[in-house]
Order: structure tokens, then sequence, then C-alpha cells
């Protein structure tokens, strides 16, 4: 196709879903533009203190995505942008950008915060954006402590040289970089991109507009987001859950659910992640003070993702928080303490008043302005809720060809969600610019490697960072003295080492003292230790012959008020660093050539998804099913268009090649080279592959109870389903994945019996009381949510309703799982007249028989008394279970299973698709349960991630890694059991080995190594222990000679002494 | 035949054997204090050899007592303290005072005992011990093969086992191990779980034992429910069923005054004791118990008397 | 592997009390993979070792090392020098390096480990004793269990009585453990080989253990003098 | 470094302690001047090793500080690393070192305060101990200068 174009790609919006976007496409191949609205990416994952299921901290996982989006060669971050407009074809776009200006030139800035020191406010005035209106910061400011790009930003809304044109512009004056420029104006520029990413997030419901809550007017009444902030240790009151209005630790803490939620006032749907994300926030707010009592007010407690149930559970137990399901009608504050008073009906239908100290509202998640205003720019549809309009069947794909949409654009969700939709546009934009792919991007190439001789020749540059550094520790003192430190023969103090025409002199000095060691004393070495290794590399120097000391984070920043400690603590550094370099060794990266193609084990949707996403972009592919056929789990009429076409696409595909009947016997190697062998009744076959994906489907748990199987008047959702002749239109709902071969498989005799029956009764006749169960045999041993099987029965209800509308029909559920969009499946039963009875976990409903009279029996929860039905069917929602195969493949691929056998991922939030082994991802509902559109965004993620590998055809191994000295291996096989990641392996001569590729540099077998056989690279122990022997060493006492020598080794032992 | 045990099961007579712990101490007072308590009641006493590990008179000294009181003593001999030259050498001595019941036993491990820190022997096991005594006995032979040169030790032998400790199928396969090693009666660990004991009996029928040697069931009166909670919670190879701590529990219930209160356990005890031994006596197989009073051997009298047993 | 455990630190620095410059010798076979004494744990030992000397008042000068084998004196030689310029080795090695070392050295050589047992890695940081080393082995006959080794009363008729409901020994140092007889009923009967311990297991015979006296072994055709 | 302030080493984790650490710098906040970091990759790097060099290089308190649990970069490296600065923590008595001069602690990346506030706890604790004796000797001896 002539008309693909440009191998560059545009995706707008730097949230998680924007970054995840952009690293997938420019580490795959593709020039990736990053455009971002504000003055940094982060988006509102920067602004979380921890995330659910897990609590992991929200910065540690998002921060160094960041630095490497921010440090990527491929990718561009276009802040303060906005999209102007969008011309032009799939493959050949061109996309016209407007850019605010910043008033801060980003090359100079160096984040130092003299400009804000300096500015005319004395104090801060204005509310901080990324405080959510809890801290203020000036005009002039830094958006957060970990931005990217890390530099200051001037608001010309509120400064008062943009509004009053008087100021002393101090700030200017303070900037010792110079980067403060007040003349940049506004500019228009044209990209010319292949395709696009949207990715604009959402906004936060405006909790003003809930009246009742008194939100905005109530001092102490919070929404979710600005709690967060309270709980963050780097929010306004560093972590302390104080009240705004006088600033004392509140006791009695509300949380109020649906705020703005389900609500025809406000958003119909369900913002899907308040109930977690307020449990969450509960929690962490009792960690961080145990005399707070949280209350959860609440409708139906959704907890319905991998992890969540857990959650909720540890929040009850352990941290004795309380749930009230109630809505709360009204909050009021009483004047003279400002607490509020709450009134709700309690279960049993009271009304209630209690006081609280805080009220935190968990506010929905509303479609973005932004995104509203920048959807028409680019000329693709909104749906009626306002979010993006999408196919079920490709749920990135906006309505504009060639214009993806993903993350919360498309709908409420949670970050792994958001990731796995971010992941899954990636790959859909690969398979479109396939072929040009590698045409935008640029390697570098550096000169041969010196080979350094034995003698260290080490150069000491002492950075000042303008006054950073320099206006607290004697920079010139630490130059001198580290002149005197053995080793050291070039050592200088340097205004910016950091700084363009610095780096240049440093390569000078590098070729000139003939320097095979470098020590940059400046700031942290996690932003720039890459910078000055690239530098060393281009004079050069092995990258790993590079120690860098924090002498300005670490010392001058900490220690801004003892400037004599600082420096003679700057000192200290400097010679530990400088002990460090003496012991370095280069350490060599090797490539390794990628096997160009995959295996994709299930031949269901999720796998046909990821093999043709993988053919698509491609590459290679081999498709495995243990069964005959391919597709068997697609069953329900509706999703049979999408079978079929499913279907004929993997048949002609040139690029797959198809397995059934097949198992895997044998799987060996690792990232980039797997051999496996296949095996089929044909007979075995050998195959090279770079990547695995495991694409196993989950199943309709077989019931037992409730007369399943006894009586043909009982059945499972999945067996109505068939039994119904689907009216609703494709796209709208949902199907369990692979449930039917549960049914078909499994039980076939029983299932075909129950079937037929069913159907020979056909429409209306299926009788006109139907009672459907949730949670049917959802135990200690089942715990889980299966997410999907709510939903279902409210697809079904409306079309038996739509058959017959004088039908009466009854769903007993434990908690209405209608998450999102699935809300108004909810409210259409509702008011088609269903009647929805909850009953608790303790109290099951019970089917039985009278005289052939169906009778089921349900203790209705909500009035608190027993009732009977008596209906002509009972349709039964069992939930799913993972495929028993996942066992084998868990012990195959030595991949961790949970205790309920669903497949455990890298890290649940940012690495949903990856297994922790490199080369091994994950989709399909043996992942986790999902609804069709979300298996299939989780198969195009996984193939995705795949492709990252597939499409780099040699992998770099190496660095920081560790090795084994086979002189001093024992073989006693602790670094084997020890290794995280399986990277140790017992070779050939029998003793251990450490597989490159497979390496993380962890260092656990290193430090637990009993014969001291294994060093991690810079991080031996001879360059560790150097740096303590020298960190306290008196000035008197005389210098080590130039190579220490380390333990006396054994081989010198025997050989020198023999 | 000069035992009196073996006379009495020849007879057919269900017996009763008694135990006799020896004293933390050298004095023959308090064996002699027993014997006189015991003598009319039983048909044997068995001396323990320093039972549970705990150094106490030498079992074969104090048989020699109960001998000359005229008791039908049955001498304990343990593996644990003596290797196999010891062992057979205290055979020799103890038949030559006139004792002529052996319980061969391989002995409670020392790390239980007063002394944890001693060498444990256990040159033998049980199983070797009763063939050699019976070589000893029968071919008038030591062990090694050298022959004795004289009189022989004409032994009634006899060996243990535990019912109530696993593997529950291979405990009567031991008895068959242990006859065919020489034993010619089988005292039992103590019988609280009837169910398991018939279990046993059962099997041991099976391998067509019961007509090659005695079984004579271990019982024992229980004092406090504290003990009986001891034994079900932290002996190893006892099995005390819930209901039996359940009633000595009952018993003391409502009972202010302590000493009424122990009474009334002891009573409850020493019935639950003599309704075990009338579920016995009905079990075909078995030929007699074994009235493990630890400490309480006043206790004996009145079981024997409740359970009609009385000579 | 033979498995030793590193004696507590206080009876070694009462070992070392008397000396001022002292060899630590680590052995890198069976003592380091049991993670007693290689050259890990001479180094955390002459570090701890220097601390606590240094914390007297007392300091200490320690020369640290490994050798492959302490049991070979050729592994050892290289070290003689060494050895000879300091006033004692402490050996981290089981009890035959120290014996190896005293043969050979004037100097003395202290014992840093505590030699326990021929063991099994049971898990990672778990050793546990399978062979008692008794020189006859019946394991062929008892499912590959050993009854010597791994019951307390080296019973060859078990089980005793002793044997707790759940199956194991009421001897349980360092936790429970099962009854080796229980371990060999079970594995004999999924072996079909139950009828092995239905017959009497002959007393055994002593002789061939370190009862016998010290015992040494002869490869007749790989002795080198003629 | 003033000779009456205790010296302290702090082995911090680059993934969340260390990270913490530039935070406090971020957000100026103050600690003694004593506190110095040695980054590892991760605390599983962590050799038990390098605890007892620290104090025989002089220290007289050492940190270890890795990730929250649960949180760990490398999955289970700061429970490693836990075990082993227990086990030294259990051995440094027997040597004539109190404990308390050995502290594990997990946080987080965002922590900055958490990281400031531990070096000046530390810092606080060692100095209610009496002086370590190898130092006192040391100085008696006026070897100790800087």
């Amino acid at each position: 196709m002539s008309e693909i174009k440009h191998g560059s790609v545009a995706v707008v919006g730097g949230g998680i879903g924007g970054i995840q976007a952009a690293l997938d496409l420019a580490d795959s191949g593709f020039y990736v533009y990053l455009i971002e609205e504000g003055p940094a990416i982060g988006g509102r994952m920067a602004q979380l203190d921890k995330t659910f299921p897990t609590n992991d901290c929200a910065m540690c996982m998002l921060s160094p995505k960041l630095v490497e989006v921010g440090r990527h060669p491929n990718v561009q971050i276009i802040t303060l942008a906005s999209v102007e407009s969008l011309e032009g074809r799939p493959g050949n776009f061109q996309m016209t950008i407007r850019q605010r200006p910043r008033y801060v030139d980003i090359t100079r800035c160096i984040a130092c915060g003299r400009c804000i020191a300096s500015c005319v406010y004395q104090d801060t005035k204005f509310p901080s954006e990324f405080e959510v209106g809890l801290g203020k910061r000036k005009p002039v400011y830094i958006p957060f402590p970990q931005a990217v790009p890390l530099a200051a930003v001037v608001d010309p809304q509120t400064c008062i040289f943009f509004k009053s044109g008087r100021c002393p512009q101090n700030c200017l004056k303070a900037c010792e970089r110079g980067a403060l420029d007040f003349t940049q104006t506004e500019k228009l520029f044209m990209l010319e991109v292949g395709a696009v990413i949207v990715a604009p997030g959402f906004d936060p419901y405006d909790a003003r507009r809930v009246g009742e809550y008194g939100f905005g007017r109530y001092a102490n009444v919070l929404t979710g987001p600005q709690f967060e902030r309270l709980l963050s240790a780097s929010g306004p009151t560093s972590g302390k859950v104080l009240r705004p209005s006088d600033g004392k630790a509140p006791k009695k803490i509300a949380f109020i659910q649906c705020v703005g939620s389900r609500d025809l006032r406000h958003q119909r749907y369900c913002s899907a992640v308040c109930c977690m994300y307020t449990t969450k926030e509960a929690i962490v707010a009792k960690e961080h003070d145990h005399q707070i009592e949280p209350t959860i007010f609440y409708i139906d407690l959704r907890a319905y993702g991998k992890g969540f149930e857990n959650l909720v559970k540890r929040a009850r137990a352990e941290h004795g928080v309380r749930y009230i399901r109630s809505m709360v009608s009204q909050v009021t504050e009483i004047p003279e303490t400002k607490n509020l008073l709450i009134r709700y009906r309690d279960e049993s239908g009271s009304l209630q008043e209690e006081e609280f100290d805080l009220v935190v509202l968990a506010v929905g998640m509303g479609p973005s302005a932004k995104g509203q205003e920048l959807a028409r720019r680019l000329g693709i549809e909104l749906n009626e809720h306002g979010f993006a309009k999408t196919s079920a069947f490709n749920p990135v794909m906006s309505t504009r060809e060639g214009v993806f949409v993903t993350g919360a654009f498309t709908g409420p969700k949670d970050i792994p969600e958001t990731v796995v939709q971010a992941s899954a546009a990636a790959a859909a934009v690969e398979a479109l610019l396939a072929p040009v792919r590698g045409t935008r991007t640029h390697a570098k190439d550096y000169p041969e490697e010196l080979v350094p001789d034995g003698t260290p020749r080490i150069g000491v540059f002492v950075c000042h960072c303008g006054s950073n550094i320099a206006g607290v520790v004697d920079v010139k003192s630490v130059a001198e003295y580290a002149k005197t430190l053995p080793g050291v023969v070039h050592a200088e103090n340097v205004l910016y080492t950091c700084s363009q025409d610095n780096l240049k002199h440093m390569k000078e000095v590098i070729r000139e003292k003939r320097l095979n060691r470098v020590v940059v004393a400046s700031c942290t070495p996690r932003n720039l230790a890459a910078l000055f290794q690239d530098t060393i590399r281009e004079a050069g120097l092995n990258k790993f012959l590079f120690e860098m000391v924090n002498i300005r984070e670490q010392c001058s920043w900490v220690h801004s008020d003892q400037p004599e400690q600082a420096t003679e603590k700057a000192k200290r550094l400097v010679r530990m660093g400088v002990a460090k370099a003496r012991e370095l060794k280069p350490l060599s990266v090797q490539s390794v050539r990628v096997s160009p193609a995959a295996l994709v084990l299930g031949g269901g949707l999720s796998g046909m998804i990821a093999a043709l996403t993988l053919g698509d972009s491609g590459f290679e592919t081999h498709l495995v099913e243990r069964s005959a056929e391919l597709g068997s789990d697609l069953e329900s009429a509706d999703v049979q268009g999408l079978k079929a076409k499913l279907l004929d696409a993997v048949r002609v595909h040139p690029k797959l090649r198809v397995h059934t009947n097949t198992t895997v016997r044998e799987i060996s190697g690792f990232v980039g080279n797997f051999s496996s062998v296949l095996r089929s009744p044909q007979g075995e076959e050998r195959i090279q592959h770079g990547v695995v994906i495991v694409a196993t489907e989950a199943y309709e748990h077989k019931p037992s109870g409730y007369l399943y199987g006894e009586d043909a008047r009982v059945l499972t959702q999945r067996a109505l389903e068939k039994a119904l002749t689907p009216q609703a239109s494709p796209g709208l709902f949902t199907v369990p994945p692979a449930a039917a071969r549960c049914t078909v498989q499994a039980e076939p005799a029983e299932d075909e019996a129950h079937a037929p029956r069913a159907q020979g009764r056909g429409e209306g006749q299926l009788g006109k009381t139907i009672v459907m169960i949730q949670c049917v045999g959802r135990t200690e041993r089942r715990p889980y949510c299966s997410r999907i099987c709510c939903a279902e029965a409210l697809k079904n209800a409306l079309t038996l309703l739509e058959q017959d509308p004088d039908r009466q029909i009854y769903v007993l559920y434990r908690e209405m799982i209608s998450y999102g969009f699935f809300e108004d499946l909810y409210r259409r039963a509702r008011d088609g007249g269903v009647v929805f009875i909850r009953y608790d976990e303790q109290s099951p409903p019970v089917v039985c028989k009278e005289n052939d009279q169906l009778l089921v029996t349900v203790r209705d929860a909500h009035l608190r008394q027993e009732l009977v039905i008596k209906p002509d069917l009972v349709v039964l929602s069992p939930g799913v279970v993972p495929d028993p195969y996942n066992e084998e493949l868990s012990r195959l691929l030595k991949v961790p299973l949970d205790s309920h056998g669903f497949f455990v991922e890298a890290h649940i939030k940012l690495r949903p698709v990856d297994f922790a082994s490199h080369g091994i991802f994950l989709c399909g509902g043996s992942h986790a349960p999902g609804t069709v559109p979300e298996l299939i965004a989780k198969a195009q993620a996984a193939a995705g991630r795949a492709a990252i590998v597939l499409s780099r055809g040699q992998l770099e191994a190496g660095g920081i890694i560790a090795s084994v000295d086979p002189e001093k291996c024992t073989a006693c096989l602790t670094c084997l059991r020890e290794c995280p990641f399986g990277a140790v392996f017992i070779n050939e001569q029998g003793l251990a080995e450490i597989e490159a590729v497979k390496c993380q540099g962890c260092g656990i077998c290193a430090a637990d190594c009993p014969a001291k056989a294994i060093q991690l690279g810079q991080f031996e122990d001879a360059q560790e222990l150097a740096m303590l022997e020298e960190l306290f060493r008196p000035e008197q006492v005389a210098l080590k000679a130039l190579t220490p020598s380390p333990l006396p080794r054994r081989g010198e032992g025997e050989r020198g002494r023999g | 035949m000069e035992s009196n045990l073996q006379r009495a099961l020849e007879a057919k007579k269900f017996v009763v054997t008694a135990e006799c712990g020896p004293p933390k101490s050298a004095d023959r007072r308090v064996i002699e204090e027993k014997a006189k308590l015991l003598k009319d009641w039983v048909d044997a006493v068995n001396v323990t050899d320093n039972q549970t590990a705990v150094t106490r008179m030498s079992s074969l000294a104090a048989c020699a007592i109960l001998k000359s009181w005229g008791l039908d003593p049955v001498f304990q001999i343990t593996c644990r303290d003596r290797n196999r030259i010891a062992l057979q050498s205290d055979i020799l001595g103890a038949y030559a005072l006139g004792i002529r019941n052996v319980l061969c036993l391989t002995g409670d491990h020392q790390s239980f005992g007063n002394h944890p820190q001693a060498k444990g022997v256990f040159d033998l096991d049980s199983v070797h011990l009763l063939e050699t005594v019976k070589k000893m006995r029968d071919e008038g032979r030591f062990l090694s093969g050298d022959e004795l040169t004289g009189e022989r030790p004409a032994m009634f032998i006899g060996a243990v086992e535990n019912p109530f400790a696993p593997p529950y199928e291979f405990r009567a396969l031991r008895v068959k191990k242990k006859v065919e090693a020489g034993a010619q009666f089988i005292q039992t660990q103590i019988v609280y779980n009837i169910q398991r004991f018939r279990e046993f009996i059962a099997r041991v029928g099976d391998l067509g034992l019961l007509n090659k040697v005695y079984i004579i069931a271990g019982v024992s009166p229980i004092k406090t429910p504290g003990a009986a909670r001891y034994m079900r919670d932290n002996v190893p190879g006892l099995d005390v069923p819930n209901e039996i701590v359940a009633r000595m529990e009952a018993a003391g219930k409502g009972i202010e005054d302590k000493r009424a209160r122990a009474e009334a356990w002891r009573q409850e005890g020493i019935t639950i004791c003599v309704e075990i031994i009338q579920q016995l006596k009905e079990i075909e197989g078995v030929s007699g118990v074994h009235i493990m009073a630890i400490e309480w051997e006043e206790a004996v009298p009145e079981i024997v008397q409740r359970a009609g047993l009385s000579s | 592997m033979i498995v030793a455990d590193q004696k507590p630190i206080e009876e070694i620095l009462q070992m070392l009390e008397p000396y001022r410059k002292v060899l630590f010798l680590g052995c890198q076979s069976c003592v380091a993979v049991c993670m007693a004494g290689g050259e890990k744990e001479v180094g955390l030992l002459a570090a701890a070792v220097r601390l606590a000397r240094k914390q007297q008042g007392r300091p200490i000068e320690i020369t640290e090392g490994a050798v492959k084998r302490q049991c070979d004196d050729e592994f050892n030689e290289p070290w003689a020098q060494t050895i000879q310029q300091h006033e004692a080795v402490l050996s981290l090695a089981c009890g035959v390096g120290v014996n190896k070392l005293s043969e050979r050295f004037d100097v003395p050589i202290l014992p840093a480990l505590n030699t326990r047992f021929f063991g099994e890695v049971e898990r990672q940081g778990v050793w546990a004793e399978v062979c008692a080393g008794c020189g006859n082995c019946i394991l062929h006959l008892t499912g590959g269990i050993c009854p010597i080794a791994r019951c307390a009363k080296n019973l060859l008729n078990g089980p005793c009585g002793g044997v707790r409901a759940d199956g194991t020994c009421e001897v349980s140092r360092n936790g429970p453990r099962p009854c080796a007889w229980v371990m060999i009923y079970e594995r004999l009967g999924k072996l079909s080989q139950r009828q092995n311990i239905e017959n009497i297991f002959a007393a055994k015979d002593w002789s061939s253990d370190r009862h016998g006296g010290p015992r040494k072994r002869v490869r007749e055709d790989m002795l080198l003098e003629t | 470094m003033t000779n009456d302030e205790p010296k302290i080493v702090a082995f911090c984790c680059h993934y969340c302690a260390f990270a913490a650490a530039d935070l406090a710098g971020v957000l100026r906040l103050k600690y003694p001047p004593n506190v110095h970091i040695i980054r590892l990759p991760c605390t599983g790097k962590l050799d038990a090793l390098y605890l007892l060099k620290a104090f025989e290089a002089g220290a007289d308190g050492v940190i270890v500080a890795g990730c929250l649990e649960g949180s760990c970069h490398f999955i289970s490296g700061n429970l490693r690393a836990k075990k082993r600065v227990l086990v030294v923590k259990s051995l440094l008595p027997r040597l004539g070192i109190e404990p308390e001069r050995l502290e594990f602690f997990n946080l987080s990346s965002a922590q900055g305060d958490r990281f400031a506030q531990i070096a000046r706890e530390m810092t606080e604790r060692i100095k209610s101990l009496s002086p370590m004796r190898g130092e006192e000797s040391e100085s008696k001896s006026g070897v100790d200068a800087l």
C-alpha cells in the first residue's frame, strides 16, 4: 500500500495510557510524538498515593516509566500542546499542533527552584492543579517533584507580569541558567504521522453538581482525588490525614459512593473504579492513623476484578472498615464544629443520623471535556455518554480509520485496563504501519571502545549546579581534594556538568588525559547517569567505567544549613566514588538474535486475535489448539459473525500456521530464542520462536445442587442463551468466552439433554415466571467474582422480556455487578419490571420441587423475610473457572498460577499481559474472566507486547548482570533455587551458569553465594567494600595501594604460595 | 511350669496383671507396700524398667523383692540402656532369682526422661530381644550362637504392642513378628478407644494369632479431667476419645468442695475403667487385663472387685 | 554431604582468646554447600571476630582464605607458608579438615564448626540427616529409607509405640519429623514390597559402624606403593 | 563529620529508598550530614558481610532500606535482605555491639519525609547509646581526625 508512508505516530494524552502506548510503539520501531495538554506527563496516576488492589505506591510504579519515556530516543514529548486538526488518511496523516508557551526553556532549566523562590509572590497563592486545589502553588512552579519534563513552567493566568506588565521579574534574574524566557509565543506546527492514538483520559465528576453533599460549601467535604493527595507522602500534608477546616486529625470519616454515577440526574453509568478506590483509601487512611474509623456508604459493592474481593475482605476483617449499604440523602454541616451530619436509611429501613469529622465523595469518571473537543477536531464520534465510540469487536478502534482510542476515553476504566488498551492500541497501530516499521527511528553510532589498561586513570567532575550545590558545598575544595586521591589524574569543578558544552569538554579531557574511569559528582544518578554514560561512550570508553556521586539531592539540598559539614560530606562521598571507580571493570553487552516467530497457546477468541494481530504485524505465528477446531468457545449467537470472520482470516493469513489437535510437549530457551516441541496425531515437530503467548480461556463452571442435572427446567445462563434467539445487536453486551466448551465438551450428554428441551419449548415456551440465581456455588474454594455473569443475566432477562413483556423475571443476586455501561442494562431491566432480590452470602436460595412444581425459596436480605417463588424456569449463573490445562502450561513454562488456577501477571497494574519471565505473555480468560471486548483488548495487548521483542531482531544481554566464576562454584544450587527469574542453570560442567538474557541484575544470588563465586557487574564486592573502607577512613591513615587486594583468592593461594 | 501368670492363662482364666513402678530411691519398703496392696488381687505384677527413661530402682531388684513376698513378677526389660551383652546377662540373673516372666521392650527414648543427655543404646530392638530370650531358653544358646553352659532361663516371654499408633494395619503384623520372635503373651497400650481396639484384635485374629498368643489389654483409671485431656492431647500413641474427657469433666461439675470433687473424679475414672474392662471381657481373644494404675495402686483392688474379676 | 554448623560466636571468641594473628581457612566443599564454612562464611566470621575483638580493645589480625577441600593435603599445601606465619588456624571445614591440618602443621588448628551428620538438602536452608554411615546398608529392603539414621532408636523392626496420630515421631528435635518406619511402611506399600518387613530383621552387626572402632577403606588396586 | 555525631551508612535500594532520599532533597528536608547513602540495585544484593564491614570501617549505625513488602522490583529481594539483617542483628550483641545500631526499613519512593525522619531518628537513637568501644580507643590514640 503506497499510502502507508509515515513510520511515526502521534499519541495524544500523556497519562499512563499514552505513556504505555508511546513506549510500546517506540520500542517496536516507530517514532512517537507524545502530545500533552499540561506542562508534564503522568496524568491522573501521578496524583494517586497507592493503587488497588495491591496498594502499591503509585509513584514508585509510574516514575521509572516517566523517566524511560522522557529519555527514549524515539519519543518526543510535546507539552502544553493541543491538536488543532487532522488531515489525510491512515498511513499519511498531517496533524496540526498548537503549543502554548511555557516561558521556560526546558533544555536549560534544571528544576532548581530558584525562580520559584524569588517570585514576587512571597507565599504560594494559587490552587495547585496537581494537588487538586488542596495545595497551593506560585505562578511559576514545577508541576510535581517527579515531573517529566522536569522543568519549571509559568502560568500566564496568574503571573503578575502577564496580568499587569509591571513586575520586577525577579525570577528572570534569579535563574542562573537563563532558562526563563517571557518572549516565548504560541506555536502552530504540523506533524506527519501514520496513525494516531487518542488517550485524553477522563474528568473526575464535578462534585459541586451534586449539591446535597455540600462539596465546595463545607470545608470538610472532599472528593476522592483530593483525599488521595492527603494520603500521599508527597502531598500537601505530607501524608497526614488532616481536616481542611482546622488541620486536626479526623476520627470518623464517611465515604459516599456513586457521587454523580448511576444517577439519572447526572451520569447514568457506573464509574467502575470508585468502590475499589474508596476501599483502598479507607485502608490506607487507617494505616496512616489507627484512630481513624472509616465508614463506606454504598449501593452495590462492585469488587469484580482480579484480587478485588480480597482487598474488600481485608478492609472489613483486618482494618475494621465499616460498610453500610445505603444511599446517603444529605450531608449537612454543624457550623460550630464543622463536623458533618449524614442522614441515611440503614438496612432495616429506619432513618439514621450520624456525625462525621470528614466526608469523602467517591466522584465518578466523567467524559473529559478536552477529549470531547479533541474528538471534534479529530473527526471521531462519541457515544451517548460522551465517551469515544468503539466497536465491541475492536475496542480500541475509533470511527475514523487510522485513529485509535484507549483508556478512560472509551469508558470508565482502572489502570490495568487502561494499560491493556494502550498496548492493544499500539498493537493495532503496529499492524497498520508494519510496512514502514523502523523508517523513522534512529540508532546512534558510537566509536569503537578503547581497551582500558590496568592502572586506573580517573577523571573527577564536580558540579556546581549553579548555586544548587556550590551555594552550600565548597565545590572547588572538593575538586582539589579529589586530585589528591589515588588514581585520580584529573579533577575539576564545572558550572553545569550536564550542559552541552561541558559534555563536549568532558570528551576532550577523556581523550587528552587518557582517562579510563570517570566520576561525576552532581545530582542523582537516577536522572542523568544515562546521559553521562552515553557521553563517555562517545569518547570511546565502556559506559560502565562511570560512577556518579550524588552531592545535590543527598547532600547540598538536605544540609544547606550546615555548609561546612556538607562540604566534608561531599568529600567523603567523592572519596567513596573514586574508590569504587578504581575497582570498576568494563562490562560487555552482547547481541542475541531473535527468532522472529511467535507461539500462541490456545485457539479460542483470545488466541485467534493475538495470532492475527501478530500476523498482521508481519510475524510468523504458530497457533496451537488442543481440540480439533478453533473458536469453539465462541458459541453465543451474537458472536457468530465475529467467529466466522476470525476463522476466515486465520485460514487465509499467510503468516499463520494453525496446529489443531496439538499440545506442547516441551519448551526450552529464553526470550528471543525459545524452542518447542509440538505433539499432534501426525507426530512431533520442533519449532523455534522468540515469544510465547498463553491465551487459554475460562469455562462456565458446572453447577451442583439447585436441581441442576435433575430437572430439565433448571439450566445455566449459557444454556438459556442458546435457547434464545438473540434479538440484541452485537456489541451491547457480552458472553462468557469459552464457557460453552465446558458444557459442550465436559458434560455433553447432560447439556444436550437440557438445551434441546428448552429449545423445544421455543420462544414463549420457556415459561412465564423465570428465576435467575447469581453467584451459584461461589464458595470458599471459588471466592472470586466472575465479572461477566450479572451482565449476561441482565442481557438474557431483557431478551426474554422482549419476546414476551408479560413474563415475570426474578434475579436473585448478591451484588449487582453491572459496572460501566452495563448499568444501562440494569436500569432497563428494572424499568422493564424485572424484580431484583438480594440475598446474603450466608443464606443462598434453595431450589426444590413439589408435585413437579419448581419452588425457589430465598431470604430477601433487604426485606429480611423469606420469599417463595414458583417459577417455570430456573436459570443459574455458576461463574467461570480457568482452564485446567493451565496447570500443565504453568509447569512447562515455569509461570505462576494463583490459588484459583488463574495465571499471575508480572505486575497487576503496569504489566498486566506480561509474565515475570521475559518473552512470555498472557491473555484470555485464564488470566482473569472478562467480556468479549475486554478479552479482545487483552489479546491485542499481549500481541503488541510480544511484537516489541520480535520487531527488534536482536536483544541486548549483559551489562549489570550476575556471573559465576567457574573456578569457585561448588554447584550448591543456592543461586538456582533463589533466582526469581529462573536465570540460573547448571551447565555441562555441572556448575551454575547465569543466562545473561534472563538475568535482571538484582544481585540476590551474589549476596547469598556461599562460595563467593558470583559477582554482580557494577556492584561487585570489591567495589562495594572499597567504598565502605574509604568512607570513614581517617585522613592520617596511609592510603591503600592503587590496586587494593581483595580477599586472598583460592586460586592465588594455591598457585602463588605453592 | 513355674510362672503363675502362664498357669492362669493356660487355665483360660481372665487374668489380671498390675503395674508396679519402683521408687526413685533405694527404699525397698516402697516395693513391699505395693506388694501387700496387690498380693491378693492380681495374677502377676509387672515391674517397669526406668519407665519414661526416668532413673529408678532397677527392675530386676524390685522383681526379686516382689518374688520374696510371694508375688509373680513380670520383669520388664528395655533395649535402651543395655547392649546385647547386658541384656542376656540380666535375663540369666533374673531367672536365677526366681523370676519367671519377662516382658521385652525397646524402651522410651531417653530424650523424654530425666537424663536427656544420655546415650541411648538400642543395640537390639524388642523383636531381637524376644528372639534372644527364646534362643537362650529353647536352644541353650546366646544370640551369638555361643552355648549356655548349664541351666537355661525357662522364661514365660512377653511383648507389648500399641494398637493406637499408626500405621494401624501394620500393628497386627508387628504382633505376628513378635510372636514369631518368641512372644507368648502381649500386653497392650492402654485401651480407651474400644472400637479401634476391636479392629486391632480382628486383624490379629485374621493373621491366625489368637491361639498362638495371649492378648492382655492395658487399662488405666483416670484421676482427673486434666489428666484425660493431657493424655488425649499430648501423649503420642494414646487414643482418648472426647466422650471420656467429657465424662470426666461432667463428673466434677457443680461440686464446690475440692476434696469431694477429686473423689467424684476418681470414682468416675474407676467406673470408666471398669466399664472398659467389662467390654474387653466380651471380646474374643482377649485373655486378661493389665491395670496400669500409675502411682495409684490402691485403686487396683476396687477395680478388680467392681469388674467382677476377683479370684 | 557432610552437614556442619558454625559454633556459637562466643565459643569461637573464647578459642581465639590467646591469639592475635590467625588464619581463617574455609573449605569450598560440603561445608560451603551447607553454608557453614565456604568463602562467604569465612568473610562473615572474620568480620564478626575482628569487630568483637575491637570492641574488647584487643584487636586481632585475621587472614582469610578458603581451599577447595581441606581433607586433601594437596589443596592445603599451597597455604603451608601462610599457616606457619600465623599463631593459629581457625578451620571452617568439617572435623576431617581440622584433623588433616593438625596432622600436617605444628600450629594449633581450631574448629570453627560442629560437624553434624550426613544430610540431604530438604529445601533451601534445611538439611536433614538421612544416612548414618553404619557401613552395612539395608536400604534395598526398606524402600530407600534408612531406619538406622532416621529412627531415633535405630529400630530394625519398628515402628515403636511412640508414633503420633499424624505419623510423626514422638522424638522431635527441630520440629516434627515423620516416623521412619511409617515412611518405610507407606513407601513399601507403594512399591508393593511390604513383604520386605513382614519378616524379622536380624539384630544388626554394628561392627561395620564406628562402634567397631575407627574405620579405614583400602582399595588395593589403587595403592601406589608396590 | 563532627566527632560527636554518629556516623551512619544507609544501604538503599535504587528503586525506592534511594529515590525517597532524592525526594527528601527535592523537598529540602533536613537530616544530619553523617548519614551516607550507598546505592544498591536492590536490597537483595545486600551481603550480610557489608553490614559487618560497615561497622568494621567505623560506622556507628547502619540503615538498610528496601521497598515496601510486595513492591520489590525483583519480587523478593527486600524479603531476602530483611532476613539477613535480622540474622546480623541477632549476632551484634554477641560481638559487644548494640543491635539497635542496625535497622531495616521498608519505604516507597514517594516517602521523602520518611527517609529524612529515619535518618534523624537513627542518629538520635545511636546518640543515646554509649559510644562504640573501638571508636573510643581510636579517639584516644588521636587517630580520628576528620
